[in-house]
């Protein structure tokens, strides 16, 4: 008997696949391309206590086996995500994270206050946008800064509370554990790696904010190997991300130690391709007759 | 649910100036779509992961195909890839997608600049098909150099030419045409380049009528999901509750008026 | 007229293209492949005191837009390089970059005092190979530590210093800044990102030494971004690498700060990437009427 | 100086349990080449950047052609990719590359395992070319299941079969078979998986007869230059200064002597 169930903080999903922070809307505009009922959970855009306008355009470039993006966070603010986005999903049958960002500690905390009576299974707390130049990025990368900011965001929350880390560090796992310290139910990683593209032509960046989050097939090597360290040196679950396409690189994921795998830019060129890797695990597993992912994760 | 459809190649003709024309057998897409819809069409090149939004030129609905044209705009580009297909091999696409033209006015004046030409073909078909005679349907036509498509247009339209070169037409660009040819109409409809969009808001509200003109934005998702392409609008949108629009979505045909060029 | 010189620390190169420390051996290897006369200079495989073995086997792994390295800076040591690597490069019409390589601190300068009166011309020093355990990570990933280092390394060198960085760092302008303080005569960057790769169907990390340096056109968009902040950071001259395998990508890196280039995992897949990157860099710049690259470096 | 070359597509046959033989028409790549050398073989994915080492099992010198034969490894593989290939299209290589086998004994045994026996076909074709009657050259190859390449080797030289199946010859691998049908010879020239040549080596020890046996490492230059591709050698080599050589440049061909397995 195959069981794909897995567990992230009290929460059980019925399949360890959900989908990037950003990447999917907020579930809407996906509905005629996907099953959603089909997937573990969904994670919403990221959204602040305010509408944010976001960066000018050009948003994004094509590189090399990925995207840049520096979309700057564009939402229409908590009360319209509550009174439109949550109810949609709420219909659904899959478990619903909520990507909560901010410039500052209160605007996290507005946001995650407001979310309290909501149905809202998970928070996430995107404390790793490069493309926010204010609060964000500072607790991102500094380990305190992030302790502190999970602290608090656990005292507000009445969520268990997903800590996202950026990739633009020295150390991870130091990262990883001041957010466990802090009260980190579970950590989410990788957000997106800082790049930048030139139009040498027009001699001009090509995105209006000079630098865009990395993201696509290109970073998976990193990201794997930031989710094998994080598994190393705490013990909460982890949501592990990063250039996912396959069923074979969410497998590649679990192995390294995540509990959950979220698949990100490979929305944006196959619109279904989530349920392909729900299958493919599902494949993979009576090929190799494993009845749970407990018995692969963390395997090596 | 909405797939990705594997389309056939059933002919590609180059233009010239780097500009092709390629028909696909692709009878899912061509059911539902309509002039100022596009599609995204995918690369086989592993290392090129984006769609290129590519509008329509022209709708088969009875055979289920679509036409394409584009420029290819460098030699390691996904357009030169999409360049090289001939006839019986295939490529992915996805849509239609976004709105296309959607209010049909008496007297049209149809705007096509430099590679904004091509989706105005198809929007002529369907003025012709609501019954508007030729004389009715103005199209002023922008090139850079040499004539494409004219046999097409000529067919369905009243057709005026411009272009940079003065080689087509006057030379000027298509404002100069409407002047200098002294068109008339009670609704612009326009593709091109921004500099030709906004030239083009300003003479709508100088002549006190609509102007309905296409978009152009990097795309990441084509489905309103990335929020990569949004343009500025002049009121708070309802649905992003800031002065955004998406183009892929809302648009990538909008009235002038919403939006901020 | 067209000139592509450079300048790096007062040795004049004819054209801005060299080859990545280990991805081009002694050069050796490539001469019947490309005429190695027509590189600006050639970077050699790093080189320590003693013979170094390396990492186990498997030390290559193939992923998405590039690849996985652990060799884990395998050299014959600085005796046998003297003696049969240098002369023949001295032969070539080209300028001579030797990558240094070292456990502890006193390695670096055995090397470095070796070269003292040979005829080479610039001294790269490797303090970010993220393959050595010992010394060398610490020092590339540490301001402090790198600082020091450099200070040291420039009492003994006798050629100008090239401290090459790495990429696995929170904020790589702060270390730009400490090897230019310790006496940095120019920079390189990037060196590899550490990357992991898991077979899972045999259940195994896919390199003997789990992780390895990740490089190829993935990284490319994250190297152009460092390097753009590092030029922003520090006044010396940077050769930018990560990714390069067109004259579009070299001249990408010229116009974010670079003023020399370098070609690494390029040279596996296309052996004479180099002669093409040089013309096409010549091309460019009489398509566009630059007669000298400082029109363009840094021009955004 | 040497160059990849684009090499055209004569032939593709599929084998039967994922593996194919390819025919090309590459006349600079297989004027120098010989049996024991390899060639680099470039992917048209541009995800898939290093070359895949295959080994040549045939050399057309008059025509200027090389005949691989390979395993698909895999549905997302880059020798996925090559199987699809059809006559006509193209394919670039680089080699040839390593040193092949170059001591030729008076009554060799040639040893191929698995997808280890088409480089066996070159050699016992070199063989014969030095003039060895049929008897004195002989060849035990050890399939998975079926067999291929049967009538190419009988051509030329003595063969004894085995199989891990035991659908093919013997129920056994190539050890086995030297031992059940007691084959004689002055020296071994092995390829294959690991094991099998830990097995030869110890073989060759028990005759007291030299075995040259080729490795295989994942590479990526190919060319001797990143250091990818080592084995352990019993002595420190002259070249690298420690307990390594490159398969890539100083093989893949090695004295079982020479190299720790
Ligand atoms: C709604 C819409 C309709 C369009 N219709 C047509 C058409 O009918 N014919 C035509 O020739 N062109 C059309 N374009 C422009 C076309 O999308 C770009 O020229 C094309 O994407 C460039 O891709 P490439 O492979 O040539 O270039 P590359 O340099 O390989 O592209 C790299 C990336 O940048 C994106 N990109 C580059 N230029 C543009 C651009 N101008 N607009 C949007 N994305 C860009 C590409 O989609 C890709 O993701 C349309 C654009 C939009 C937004
Ligand atoms: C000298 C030499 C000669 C060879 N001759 C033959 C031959 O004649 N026929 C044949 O079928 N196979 C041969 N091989 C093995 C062949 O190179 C691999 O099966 C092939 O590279 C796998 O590539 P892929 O595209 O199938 O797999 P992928 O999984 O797409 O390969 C990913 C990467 O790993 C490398 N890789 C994976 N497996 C191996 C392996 N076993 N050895 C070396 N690199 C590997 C690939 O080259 C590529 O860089 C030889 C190997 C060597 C070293
Ligand atoms: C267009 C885009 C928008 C994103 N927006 C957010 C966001 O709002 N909040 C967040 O935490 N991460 C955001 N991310 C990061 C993704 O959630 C994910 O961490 C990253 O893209 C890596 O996964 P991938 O390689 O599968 O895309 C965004 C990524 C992209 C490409
Ligand atoms: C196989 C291999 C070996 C390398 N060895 C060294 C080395 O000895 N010293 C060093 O400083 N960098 C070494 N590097 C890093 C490269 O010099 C270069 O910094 C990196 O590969 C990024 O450039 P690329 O993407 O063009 O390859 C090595 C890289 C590869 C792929
Ligand atoms: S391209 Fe993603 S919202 Fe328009
Ligand atoms: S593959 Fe590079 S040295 Fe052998």
């Amino acid at each position: 008997m195959i069981n794909t169930e897995i567990n992230i903080a009290g929460v059980i999903w019925k399949n360890p696949v959900t989908v990037s922070s950003g990447t999917f809307g907020s579930g809407m505009e996906f509905d005629e391309y996907v099953d959603i009922n089909k997937l573990g959970a969904v994670t919403t855009k990221g959204v602040a206590d305010k509408p944010w306008a976001g960066n000018p355009t050009p948003r994004i470039a094509e590189v090399y086996g990925g995207m840049l993006n520096a979309v700057g966070l564009q939402n229409p603010g908590i009360e319209t995500f509550c009174s439109r986005d949550l109810p949609f999903l709420q219909k659904k049958d899959t478990r619903i994270i909520v990507n909560v960002c901010g410039h500052t500690l209160e605007e996290y905390l507005n946001v995650v206050d407001r979310l309290a009576d909501e149905k809202v299974d998970l928070l996430e707390i995107n404390v790793s946008c490069p493309n926010v130049k204010e609060g964000g990025i500072a607790f991102g990368v500094d380990p305190h800064a992030l302790n502190e900011v999970t602290k608090e965001v656990k005292k507000h929350a009445k969520q268990p509370i997903i800590m996202k880390l950026s990739p633009n560090v020295t150390d991870i796992a130091e990262m990883a554990r001041a957010a466990v310290d802090g009260g980190a139910d579970a950590l989410s990683l990788i957000n997106t790696l800082t790049g930048m593209k030139i139009d040498i032509e027009r001699r001009k960046f090509v995105l209006a904010n000079k630098t865009g989050g990395l993201s696509g097939p290109a970073v998976k090597p990193i990201a794997v190997r930031m989710v094998y360290q994080v598994a190393h040196a705490v013990d909460v679950p982890i949501i592990g991300m990063g250039g996912i396409q396959t069923a074979e690189d969410a497998i590649e994921f679990i192995m390294a130690g995540a509990t959950a795998v979220s698949v990100g830019t490979a929305n944006f060129y196959r619109p279904n391709v989530t349920e392909e890797v729900v299958e493919g695990i599902r494949n993979y597993m009576e090929r190799h007759h494993i009845e749970s992912l407990d018995e692969i994760r963390k395997c090596l | 649910m909405k797939e990705v459809e594997t389309a056939e190649v059933i002919s590609q003709e180059a233009f010239g100036g780097d500009i092709y024309s390629l028909w696909l057998d692709a009878p899912v897409t061509a059911k539902t779509a309509h002039a100022g819809q596009f599609v995204s069409v995918f690369t086989n090149d592993s290392s090129k992961l984006l769609p290129r939004p590519i509008s329509l030129c022209e709708v088969d609905h009875e055979n289920g195909r679509l036409r394409l044209v584009y420029r290819v705009t460098g030699e390691t580009a996904g357009t030169k890839q999409f360049s090289l297909l001939t006839e019986g091999e295939t490529i992915d696409i996805l849509g239609p997608l976004g709105n296309g033209y959607s209010e049909f006015s008496k007297k049209p004046i149809l705007l096509g600049g430099g590679i904004g030409i091509p989706p105005m073909l198809e929007l002529a078909k369907e003025f012709a098909g609501q019954g508007l005679a030729k004389e009715d349907i103005s199209v002023v036509l922008g090139f850079r150099d040499a004539a494409f498509l004219l046999d097409e247009f000529e067919k369905v339209a009243t057709v005026y030419l411009t272009s940079d070169s003065g080689n087509t037409g006057i030379k000027g660009n298509v404002i100069d045409g409407i002047h200098q040819y002294d068109v008339k109409g009670d609704a612009l409809y326009a593709c091109g380049p921004k500099p030709m969009l906004r030239a083009v808001k300003a003479e709508a509200d100088a002549k006190g009528i609509p102007a309905w003109i296409s978009l152009e934005e990097r795309m990441a998702c084509g489905i309103g999901a990335c929020l990569g392409c949004v343009t500025e609008t002049k009121d708070v949108d309802d649905h992003s509750k800031v002065h955004n629009k998406r183009i892929c979505k809302d648009g990538p045909v909008f009235n002038a008026e919403e939006v901020v060029l």
